[in-house]
């Protein structure tokens, strides 16, 4: 109970703290200041993604150009959480015999015959969206991150109607690998050519033409397939632990 | 006016959602109720002008944490106050056809 | 391609997407790749660092955006100084490891090395980078492999120092994200010098508030009191080559973090007594918890945030003798606490535990190896001929210029109690009731070199600080100068 | 969508509640759950509730009354000066996905912990003390 009421305070300290600190920002204010003659980066951003990179959805423009190495560092943090996962999870063969097979077992029940067809039905429709998402995520919301995401819940959807269903482990190691490895090739490709890294090449096409803003969506595609993989992987991963038996 | 009627239900949703999932000793539920977390979430994010968040947060906030919480809760407990007990056996496993 | 900063992220970073394809063609391509990785880095640092000790500072533009609009790779003295220092322990802890490794079965030891390397690339990340978010993201990547690391074996009670070290972990990356967002809405920038250029017309209250999120956030990360209690589980129970790099790597890069956001971005005096007392403290429990310890790691693991604590000491006393020991005592830790636990690590695989008590007499079975871990254990307490000794000098004649009687004495106390558990261990090891058992486990020949070549380097520097001592003067002045870190920034078209 | 507008300028007040009051809502919320709950997976929960308070307080900050997202579509290619900030949107990204990755790892070590410990009660984990 004391521990609770020390919590508490400790707590309250913080969130006052915070609050008076974020009255210093009013809400709705507009601090991006004269988009013209950029003071800070927002307005540079917003100034330099249509003029510049040609690319019409700046968030885009920001995580694949601007701040690109960000975006770099986190399909890593991404990559290095499936390894992680994989090595805090790995199954060994003693363990394995142990417990009987290797077969996963993640679906105790089975799934009923409708949900079986439309999860069949759905699969490649959502694998579809994914790609169009990540495909148009210069133009439109969404990119490499949304589309990876909307992909691996589609193979969720799979995983988790169909008790057999597997991933071929050899093409997405090979997807995930090449897919990273592209990602850096193409920064490094910046740096030979126009000396610094993730440059983007001069050309790059007409505002909302399917294919501007240069490297951009060749970028976030390579994002996609990778986000997409390493979720995939991690749903994996998890779903093949099998409960400990009593 | 009906919009910010809509947007402070929302916010009502959020911290009852997020409350909800704190408080509730089922495991399941609670879970779920962060996926109602993100839910929310991402409609807050919709109406603030940000479209790429909402669906990054709907994508994974909604679908893959919750899904991977409901693993972790097959592979431990279920009840809150019961730390030991084996979720599965409510399961009677099945051939798959 | 000439050689430059970014080299020290992007190889690993290839590396590591290229090895699970790599591994499966060929079988030791995951132990030998990092290596040849590693080494390159070595490299990197060897051709960079003479041109910043003797050029200036070399800010590095990422995707053709100048400075306070795109992310950027600073190296001043001080970071290159430490870029060399963690590029080159993280390849002397992977030739310690090598052989090492082969007691890993299966698929494991890919993992284990992907992380391994990126755990080194993730605190390069730290120390290179001039974005203040960019550093979010180089600590998380170095927050979730050492994560992974410390619960790599099974048989150990590792998951538990993960999951504690991940709690912590994600309070420090809460705490650094709202810290960020405060310095964003006042100065509207994340480039560190712009902030630091902006930093005199935000209002003081948020600027306090941030300052506090900022250093509890890093504080985690370099062990400060009282939120380190991840520290001593992680080191223990990691696999050896870890818990050398966690002291050689990840605390280097914390510490810096810590060091450049309390001079760049905020005022040195404003932070000075914090970091002293906090520091004070951090040196005050470690040590004093270390003396009840019957485990060799915990015991290490202790004085190594014994030593963080005086590193932060030194940082708060913050004039520029104080900095040049800080500075010392940063490569010298990470250069004996490395050997300690490569050594350590030989007395616990031979015995077969981590107790204290195990090493009675150990030195007939293992004369070459004592022999060393003594040295290493003289060296960090500041026995005179040895470069341990240089380090907590400077720090001490640093805090007497600024007429800090009682935490001199408070630091030579703690140096007392610092000597009596590692003479104790010395003495165990050499005058303890000798076991005949013959050693089973000899060190191979690649760990004789990496360990050899470490207490080289403690004895090299002890007899003959003056072969670095100027780079590093050039260094702490360099980071005292707050204006020369905004204008080389700012000034790069 | 302009009586929307009207509504939001006059109700600046009730919003800033709404965004940054439910905001640090949730992270207090979160941390309370963190600290105080004894179930792994609450605690687990609880950094998720943290994590997403957070991520609305990065999108409320960046938020400017009456623009629009910062998107150049047709129609909007020249109302750069009439949108949103799109940096905390930007950052906001990288970190949903890098809490995505922290909470999955951590979700790892509960399972890991549950099979070791056969419990998953924080107080019980204590073979690691000072």
């Amino acid at each position: 109970m004391l521990k609770k009421i020390f919590v508490l305070f400790l707590l309250t300290v913080t969130g006052v703290a915070l609050w008076q600190s974020f009255r210093h920002a009013p809400f709705g204010e507009n601090r991006v200041g004269d988009v013209e003659n950029p003071e800070t980066v927002s307005a540079f951003y917003l100034k330099h993604s249509p003029e510049t990179l040609h690319t019409a959805n700046s968030v885009t423009a920001i995580v694949v150009n601007f701040r690109g190495f960000d975006t770099l560092g986190e399909v890593t943090v991404l990559f290095l959480a499936a390894t992680g996962l994989a090595s805090i999870l790995y199954r060994r063969k003693e363990d394995e015999e142990e417990e009987g097979g290797h077969l996963p077992v993640r679906v105790k029940l089975k799934s009923s015959t409708l949900v079986r067809t439309g999860a069949k039905i759905l699969f490649p429709l959502i694998l579809l969206l994914g790609i169009y998402v990540f495909v148009h995520g210069h133009l439109t919301p969404g990119g490499g991150f949304q589309g990876g995401a909307i992909i691996a819940t589609g193979f969720l959807l799979m995983f988790i109607t169909y008790k057999r269903f597997n991933v071929n482990h050899k093409i997405m190691v090979w997807l995930e690998s090449l897919s990273g490895l592209a990602f850096v090739l193409i920064g490094l490709y910046g740096l030979v050519a126009y000396g610094s890294f993730l440059q983007n090449i001069p050309w790059t096409g007409r505002l909302n033409d399917l294919i501007s803003g240069g490297l951009i969506p060749l970028i976030y595609i390579f994002i996609g397939i990778k986000v997409a993989t390493e979720l995939t992987n991690v749903l994996d991963t998890l779903m093949n632990t099998k409960p400990r038996k009593k | 006016m009906i919009f910010i009627v809509f947007l402070v239900i929302m916010a009502v949703i959020l911290i009852a959602a997020a409350v909800y999932s704190v408080v509730q000793k089922d495991l399941l539920y609670a879970v779920l109720g962060t996926g109602v977390v993100s839910l929310v979430l991402s409609v807050f994010f919709y109406l603030l002008q940000a479209p790429d968040v909402a669906i990054t947060e709907a994508a994974i906030g909604i679908a893959l944490t919750t899904i991977i919480f409901i693993i972790t809760i097959r592979n431990t407990t279920r009840d809150e106050d019961k730390y030991s007990e084996d979720l599965i056996n409510r399961f009677k496993p099945e051939e798959d056809a | 391609m000439v050689i430059s900063p970014v080299h020290y992220i992007v190889a690993p970073l290839a590396a590591a997407f290229f090895i699970p394809l790599l591994n499966k063609l060929y079988d030791d391509a995951a132990r030998v790749v990092p290596g040849i990785v590693l080494g390159y880095l070595v490299v990197v640092s060897a051709v960079l660092v003479p041109q910043v000790l003797y050029n200036g500072p070399i800010t590095e533009i990422i995707a053709g955006w100048r400075p306070p609009f795109g992310i950027n790779l600073v190296m001043t003295p001080f970071s290159a100084i430490l870029a060399l220092l963690v590029s080159f322990m993280a390849f002397v802890i992977w030739l310690y490891g090598f052989r090492f490794r082969r007691t890993l079965k299966g698929g494991v030891v890919m993992y284990y090395e992907i992380l391994q390397m990126m755990m080194t690339a993730g605190a390069l990340g730290i120390i290179l980078t001039g974005d203040l978010f960019n550093m979010f993201v180089f600590v998380e990547i170095a927050g979730i492999t050492a994560i992974s690391l410390s619960a790599f074996y099974r048989d150990r009670d590792g998951a538990e120092a993960g999951f504690k070290y991940m709690l912590l972990g994600s309070l420090a990356s809460v705490f650094l994200l709202l810290g960020i967002l405060l310095l964003y809405t006042q100065t509207h920038s994340l480039n560190m010098a712009q902030i630091a250029e902006r930093m005199p017309a935000v209002a003081q209250g948020v600027k306090i508030i941030a300052l506090i999120f900022l250093l509890v956030s890093l504080g985690i990360e370099a062990e400060m009191f009282p939120l380190n209690s991840w520290a001593p589980d992680a080191y223990s129970q990691a696999p050896s080559p870890t818990s050398a790099a966690f002291a050689a790597v990840l605390g280097v890069a914390a510490v810096y973090a810590l060091a450049r956001v309390s001079y760049t971005l905020f005022d040195a005096q404003s932070v000075s007594m914090f970091l002293m007392v906090m520091g004070f403290l951090t040196m005050f429990f470690a040590e004093t918890a270390a003396i009840a310890q019957t485990d060799l790691k915990r015991m290490l693991a202790y004085s190594s945030m014994g030593q963080m604590g005086l590193v932060m000491v030194a940082l708060g006393i913050g004039n520029e003798t104080a900095l040049f020991g800080a500075l010392f005592l940063i490569i010298n830790h990470a250069v004996i606490k490395a050997l300690l636990f490569m050594t350590g690590s030989y007395f616990i695989y031979n015995n077969n535990s981590k107790r204290l008590v195990a090493l009675n007499g150990i030195h007939k079975r293992l004369p070459y190896v004592s022999f060393l871990f003594s040295l290493g254990a003289l060296a960090i307490i500041g026995f005179p001929p040895f470069s341990g000794f240089w380090s907590k000098f400077y720090i001490l004649s640093g805090a007497a210029k600024r007429e800090l009687l009682p935490l001199i004495i408070g630091i030579l106390a703690i140096t007392i109690v610092e000597m009596t558990y590692y003479l104790r261990v010395i003495g165990r090891i050499y005058f303890g009731k000798e076991e005949t058992e013959p050693a089973s486990h000899k060190p191979s020949i690649n760990a004789l070199v990496a360990m050899t070549s470490l207490a080289v380097i403690i004895v090299v520097l002890g007899l003959y600080p003056g072969l670095i001592s100027g780079y590093l003067h050039k260094a702490s002045m360099f980071l005292l100068d707050k204006q020369a870190y905004i204008q080389n920034v700012l000034s790069v078209k | 969508m302009n009586s929307f507008q009207e509504v939001f300028i006059r109700y600046r007040e009730l919003m800033e509640i709404a965004v940054y009051g439910v905001a640090i809502l949730l992270i207090f919320i979160g941390l309370y759950a963190v600290l105080t709950k004894k179930h792994l997976v609450k605690v687990v929960i609880g950094l998720s509730i943290m994590d997403a308070g957070v991520n609305l307080l990065f999108v409320g900050v960046g938020y400017i009354t009456n623009h629009t997202a910062p998107i150049f579509s047709p129609g909007y290619e020249d109302a750069a000066d009439k949108m949103v900030d799109p940096v905390p949107q930007a950052l906001v990204l990288t970190a949903i996905v890098i809490g995505f990755a922290v909470t999955a790892l951590a979700l790892s070590l509960v399972i890991r912990l549950y099979r070791h410990h056969k419990t998953a009660n924080i107080e019980q984990l204590n073979s690691l003390r000072w």
